[in-house]
């Protein structure tokens, strides 16, 4: 008797079902997702890259050229982000489901004026994930959504790999929610994402080569290629600025690590005074900085400690003998000099042009100085651009790759 | 006796681990970092000692009072009418805990596996499935434990492990940053969902060893604070206080952080799955100590006609009660705790006290 | 029908009993002594035997005084050599006075002093000499004395032993059982040769009256178990016994679930390894499968040649075999679950790539899955029950249409072939037949579950499953030990196959005696090369 | 269109402390399907019972369930659960301890 009841429960549940049951070919998977800010308005243009499944019938070709592409573009609109994520369904056969999107692209203009309303969408929606990829863009997010990667077929995962390989190495501090949400939820306030940008590399290869060449040079319009080098930097929900790419670089070095990074030094051996020089360049091997704050009397001090191992990666046509310690002792000084420049230039933009504290200051402050952060929280807007610093970096040249000197020397003048 | 059945210690430190982790690792990280912030890891140690410290308690009472569970003894102990009045207490609450557990489990089941699907139908089928398992008694919720135990536990501290690269050290700094005001409030917070396992009471009659009682509680509460703790530490370490304190769910939330060499993602479901089991089969034994503690109340011969009724009244309470997480949620951070703390430690330790003045023994 | 029959035999069970069937009537009931007069006691056999064709009896007057003699026995069961040259010619060649019509000891001295023949018994009643006569006996009748001789003389042709057919190995003895059960219990007493392999006969079947032994090691089995076997076959009351498949429905401990508690094999040495660590074995006549209880489900997994192979490599064929185990049950299920409900799990080529398999299918999911699972249980008992050229031609004409030909016209996506395949050889890698039918019928049970709640309905489905297996007993013995109740000494032999070197012990649940003695061999008998100054 | 609203596309789950909770429809039909379970246990668990004369384990069942069903016709009627009262009477202590 009591089998037979489970039983019928049993059937009963079984027969009922199927309220989440969907197809996969019923489903429009979703790559990656731009949003931007409809200027004049406070709608949210939403455009999303939808993976298309090739078919049995379409031949299948690798990246669009010549062929279909093999993902489509969808755009809607709405007052918020969720809302424009439900407006997609007016147009799309298909259910559209986010789980597998990967990366978020913010447009310049919503960046700029303000993000906290999508915000609470991106954390609380079900199929979003704080591993996500954020990106910002310098001019619509639109436009990098639609855009082709080379030799990729998806580019939505292509901005994934891309970003995937910056965490390895690369001059950019790829950014996940999850870190962007905590630091904006920091001391500071102040979160920062890779800025990404659409470059006519092309052109202004060709419009070198022509200056050189002193004609027109006959070659085929080839269309703007995506490049993700500088970084937006976000204060209070705002984008505040843009660092530059050189500042993109020492801003790893001093919130990241100077792993996977590398530095050019121009290089000038003392004895020869005039001329000669030559750039060198390393690759970081592996590198740690420090940042520890310092409260006295004077102010706020704060001391920038970055020790760094590195490999030679070129040395040009400097002619410098590496095989002589005393070289290499210099090299090392030279380049630790020049990465203390790098980083002070940095510091000096975050603190006097963004007037932001995007290098983790405020984070040290309050670990080291807890009770003191309390009363310097408040005016640390003002306090900030005030920091002084010292910087102290170490370089350890580690080893010169497959040959040790140049063996081409350029020719002494 | 209702139950025939026989368990063992390390059964018992299983099933002991598994009710207290799957109520705690759930939602009391998020109320913990609430209360305590960065401290909140802080909070579960304290209240492991605290716990440690009443375990002592029951194990004692389980001692002197051999063969016999808290419900029987407050019998013995207050008499026939007060006793059980105060002993009926024990059963409810647990029914109370099945209630809020399946809320909670069934509340993530509908949030991340079937957005689509009526609450109704996972809270009524998860009811069905740990009725259907506390029917068939002790030895056989034993024997899952035993099972779903140490699976649970190695896919807690494997997500630990995983998401560890996620981890930035200066999110859980500084410590002590308000004082330790904020992490003494959170130790009860915690206590009283460690103290879930006053459900050890229940067992100690039906172990082998009962003398192991203590031993069984210690190294569950242990690996439970240990699950807690890592979970709740790694939460402020990842997500940082201001997001993790509104998680409804930061183990969760953790699991979906796994990002292992770009392979190994979303498998945050493969660790939910087998969370929700053991809360399945954690609330099965609470069910079952509802049973077995009425039948010992009423003194009747068997307590499995009781579990499916049992069941189904726990669900009333659920429909009733919770008509939504925020309600379970709410429950959970503000009345929990004092009904809790009212029935873990007041009634026990009011027991203990009435023992030793009255002199009461259990007929060995 | 089914339904009210049983219900019938619930409320009266008694009088059923008592009132068996005609046939039975004569053999049970009415049991008369042997007459004096053989005439009268061939004559009451004839009435018995009539329309039986096969019954044979031969009169014979043997001695200088002539005594008649009667010899009974049903041809073809006999063995025709050894009554012709050991008892007809020893009968016939009797001449001596001894022999006289009206003395008492002629039976005896026939006995003792003429037939060559080892096994003779004396029996008294018509039943017995009926009873044996049908087990092949010949049975020596002697005017003038009320008992009889029954001469051993069984010699039904049977099978000769030959290769398991069911439990093939690489590595291992070749034979294995026969139809026949002195056949069988020689096999065993080959590989023990001890008197403690005790053997004890019943007798089941009214009208069959099969003979069914048990065998055990006095001192290495539990003695409850013993006994609990004992009084589990002694309460069977049935009219027939065809194969051992009957008594293990009618001893088992749970009779409503899918999973087989009584383990069985036609391989000598499985059979008595299984004696060896504690089990008893259970040998019926007429059938090569002999039961081995109590069973824990951990033995459905493990296969003979676990222990004839290396240690590593049974260690890793193990971990594969429960790999496949949980493919066979769950493949199908998850391959819905993950597709139709929770996308998340793929990768995203793969779920692109799912999705273009898909693109046009005409059917659901399930439906396609249900389909070629179905199509595949029919193929596989397609091609065990028909002869076997045919079967061989059913498994190739299957596997080219439903696997390309269904694809190609667009009926199922070629993943759901891929699914059911793997499917399929997982289930080929469980080692027990009966336990992969339970498997084979719950992966459909999980289908469904998956279709209708997704991976939670799968859960549901372990958890339940699991609350049952763990809630299953083999004669006291936990069917899911020794995983649950966990016991670390035996897990020497659960997933890992340790040494045999470190097997130190037989597993304490099945052997846990009174004794309490599961000492198998001096510890740790680890091998190693002799010391240097030995040499 | 609010934030929260928004995030929470089903809109059918957003409680409020202040307002009484209301019965939903669906909440309704499980009402009507507790009666009916409630039935249906009794007659799986309490037949074996009868059987077997176990008449004080059946007198138990049959209150537990008899409370069940009442609770579940409070629940439709929209009277408060005992632990809403639990709740009234003891959050404000709750609220006061804890953040």
């Amino acid at each position: 008797m009591r089998k037979l009841a489970l039983i019928l429960v049993c059937i009963s549940l079984l027969t009922t079902g199927c309220w989440d049951y969907q197809e996969v070919d019923r489903l429009a998977t979703v790559l990656a997702l731009g949003i931007d800010r409809i200027p004049g308005s406070k709608n949210v243009l939403l455009t999303v890259q939808i993976g298309k499944p090739e078919g049995k019938g379409s031949s299948k070709q690798i990246g669009g050229q010549g062929g279909e592409k093999s993902y489509i573009i969808m755009n809607s609109e709405g007052k918020s982000l969720s809302e424009a994520i439900l407006s997609i369904g007016k147009q799309s056969t298909r259910r559209v489901v986010l789980s597998h999107c990967k990366t978020a692209v913010l447009g310049r203009d919503l960046a700029e004026m303000g993000i906290g309303e999508i915000l609470d969408d991106l954390k609380r929606a079900r199929e979003s994930r704080r591993t996500n990829w954020i990106l910002t863009t310098d001019k619509t997010a639109k436009e990098i959504i639609e855009k082709d990667i080379s030799l990729e077929q998806l580019p939505g995962r292509g901005l994934d790999h891309i970003l995937q390989n910056f965490k390895k190495a690369g001059r950019v501090v790829p950014m996940n929610f999850n870190d962007f949400f905590a630091r904006l939820n920091g001391e500071s306030h102040v979160s920062f994402t890779p800025l990404a940008q659409l470059e006519d590399i092309d052109k202004q290869v060709t419009n070198q080569l022509e200056k050189v060449v002193g004609r027109s040079l006959d070659t085929e319009e080839k269309p703007k290629t995506l490049t993700i080098g500088k970084t937006a930097v976000f204060k209070n929900l705002r984008m505040v600025g843009v660092l530059n790419e050189d500042d993109t670089r020492a801003h790893k070095w001093l919130v990241d690590s100077p792993k996977g990074s590398s530095i050019t030094l121009a290089y000038a051996p003392q004895a020869q005074t005039n001329g000669d020089k030559g750039d060198i360049m390393f690759e970081i091997e592996d590198g740690q900085t420090t940042i520890t704050p310092h409260i006295s009397e004077e102010g706020i001090t704060m001391n920038i400690e970055c020790t760094t191992k590195v490999l030679i990666h070129e040395l040009g046509a400097t002619g410098v003998n590496v095989l002589d310690p005393k070289v290499v002792a210099q090299l090392e000084l030279q380049t630790a000099e020049a990465m203390k420049l790098q980083l002070e230039h940095t510091i000096n933009t975050a603190q006097k042009e963004l007037k932001s504290d995007c290098v983790g200051f405020a984070e040290n402050l309050h670990n080291y100085y807890p009770l003191e952060w309390k009363q310097i929280k408040d005016n640390w807007d003002d306090v900030f651009p005030t920091v002084d610093y010292q910087i102290f970096c170490k370089v350890k040249i580690l080893s010169s790759g497959t040959i040790s000197n140049p063996t081409l020397r350029s020719e002494p003048e | 006796m209702p139950e025939k059945g026989i368990i063992n210690t390390k059964q018992f430190v299983w099933m002991l681990f598994i009710i207290i982790t799957t109520l705690a690792a759930m939602q009391i990280p998020s109320m913990l970092i609430m209360q305590a912030g960065r401290d909140a890891w802080l909070s579960v140690v304290s209240a492991w000692f605290l716990d440690v410290m009443l375990a002592l308690v029951y194990a004692y009472m389980g001692i002197r009072f051999p063969g016999e569970n808290f419900v029987q003894y407050s019998i013995t102990i207050l008499g026939k009418y007060l006793g059980r009045m105060v002993g009926i207490l024990f059963p409810l609450f647990f029914l109370l805990v099945c209630s809020l557990m399946l809320q909670g489990l069934s509340q993530v089941v509908n949030t991340i596996f079937l957005p689509m699907t009526p609450f109704n139908v996972i809270l009524v089928s998860s009811f069905l499935v740990s009725a259907f398992i506390g029917r068939k008694g002790l030895e056989v919720i034993a024997r899952m434990t035993e099972v779903l135990g140490p699976l649970f536990f190695f896919s807690i501290v494997t997500v630990c492990c995983l998401v560890l690269p996620a981890v930035h050290m200066e999110r859980l700094k500084p410590q002590l940053d308000e004082g330790i005001a904020p992490f003494l409030i959170g130790t009860p917070l915690m206590l009283t969902s460690f103290g879930v396992c006053i459900i050890m009471a229940m067992y100690i009659p039906l172990c082998n060893r009962p003398e192991n009682g203590f031993l069984a509680k210690f190294s569950a509460v242990s690996m439970g604070a240990l699950v807690v703790g890592l979970v709740t530490a790694l939460s402020v370490g990842i997500f940082g206080i201001e997001d993790a304190q509104y998680m409804n769910s930061p183990g969760l939330q953790l699991a979906k952080m796994i990002n292992f060499s770009n392979y190994l993602e979303r498998v945050e479901m493969v660790w939910l799955l087998i969370l929700v089991g053991s809360g399945i089969v954690a609330s099965s034994s609470l069910l079952w100590a509802f049973g077995q503690g009425l039948a010992q109340i009423v003194g009747l011969k068997t307590y499995q006609p009781l579990i499916y009724p049992g069941a189904l009244l726990s669900l009333v309470f659920c429909i009733g009660s919770f008509p939504s997480s925020l309600n379970q949620t709410n429950f959970f951070h503000y009345t929990f705790p004092i009904v809790a703390a009212f029935v873990e430690t007041g009634l026990e330790l009011f027991l203990f006290a009435t023992a030793l003045v009255l002199n009461k023994r259990g007929a060995a | 029908m089914r339904l009210f029959r049983s219900r019938k035999r619930k409320k009266a069970p008694k009088p059923e009993l008592s009132q068996p069937l005609a046939a039975e009537t004569d053999a049970k009931q009415e049991n008369p002594p042997l007459n004096n007069s053989l005439a009268e006691n061939l004559n009451t056999l004839q009435t018995m035997f009539a329309n039986c064709t096969d019954f044979t009896y031969r009169e014979l007057k043997i001695g200088l005084e002539l005594v008649p003699v009667l010899l009974l026995y049903v041809n073809g069961i006999t063995d025709e050599q050894t009554v012709n040259q050991n008892i007809l010619k020893s009968l016939v060649n009797i001449r001596c006075s001894n022999l006289e019509i009206s003395r008492s000891n002629n039976l005896e001295m026939i006995k003792n002093e003429f037939l060559e023949i080892g096994n003779i018994t004396e029996i008294s009643t018509i039943g017995e000499v009926t009873d044996a006569i049908l087990t092949g006996s010949v049975v020596l009748l002697l005017e003038g004395t009320a008992r009889a001789l029954q001469i051993g003389t069984k010699g039904f042709v049977g099978r000769p032993i030959s290769e398991s057919v069911t439990e093939g190995v690489v590595r291992g003895p070749r034979e294995g059982f026969t139809e026949s059960l002195r056949t069988n219990t020689a096999l065993l007493r080959r590989k023990i040769k001890t008197p403690n392999l005790k053997l004890e006969k019943f007798v089941l079947g009214r009208v069959t009256k099969t003979e069914v032994n048990i065998a055990y090691i006095e001192g290495i089995s539990n003695t409850k178990v013993v006994d609990e076997v004992k009084k589990r076959i002694s309460l069977i009351d049935v009219d027939s016994v065809l194969e051992s498949a009957y008594i293990e429905e009618m001893i088992e401990d749970e009779a409503f679930t899918l999973f087989p508690q009584i383990d069985h094999s036609e391989r000598p040495d499985k059979v008595a390894a299984g004696i060896l660590q504690g089990q008893v074995a259970i040998f019926t006549d007429g059938t090569p499968f002999v039961l081995i209880v109590p069973t824990m489900m951990i033995q459905f997994l493990q296969s003979s040649e676990d222990y004839y192979d290396r240690s590593i490599y049974a260690t890793s064929v193990r971990l594969v075999r429960f790999f496949f185990l949980n493919l066979a049950l769950l493949l199908p299920a998850l391959y819905i679950a993950i597709t139709t409900f929770h996308r998340e799990l793929l990768p995203t080529p793969l779920l692109i790539s799912i999705t273009a398999a898909r693109e046009g299918a005409p059917f659901p999911t399930v439906i396609e899955v249900l389909m070629m699972e179905v199509t595949f249980e029919a193929l596989r008992e397609a091609g065990i029950r028909l002869p076997k050229p045919v079967g061989q031609a059913v498994s190739i004409v299957g596997g080219l249409v439903i696997g390309d030909a269904a694809v190609q016209a667009s009926m199922v996506s070629p993943i759901t072939v891929i699914i059911v395949a793997l499917t399929g050889i997982s289930s080929f890698g469980i080692p027990s037949y009966s336990f992969a039918l339970a498997i084979r019928v719950l992966r459909f049970g999980m289908i469904l579950l998956a279709s209708t709640l997704g991976l939670y309905g799968i859960l549901l489905g372990l958890l339940v499953m699991q609350a049952h297996l763990v809630s299953l007993r083999s004669f006291g013995v936990p069917f899911f030990a020794p995983l649950a109740p966990f016991n670390l000494r035996d897990a020497k032999d659960l997933v890992m196959r340790f040494p045999w070197w470190a097997m130190g012990e037989r597993p304490r649940l099945i052997a846990k005696n009174n004794n309490n003695n599961t000492q198998r061999q001096k510890f740790f008998l680890k091998p190693a090369p002799p010391d240097e100054n030995e040499q | 269109m609010s934030i929260a609203e928004a995030a929470d596309p089903k809109g059918s789950r957003v409680w409020n402390p202040l307002i009484e909770v209301g019965v939903l429809e669906e909440d309704k039909h499980m009402t009507v399907l507790i009666v009916f379970a409630a039935l249906a246990i009794s007659l799986a668990e309490g037949i074996p019972l009868g059987k077997q004369g176990q008449w004080k384990e059946l007198a138990v069942m049959s209150t537990l369930l008899g409370m069940t069903i009442l609770l579940a016709a409070g629940n439709y009627l929209g009277l408060p659960s005992p632990l809403s009262l639990l709740e009234r009477l003891l959050e404000p202590i709750g609220k006061a301890i804890f953040k």
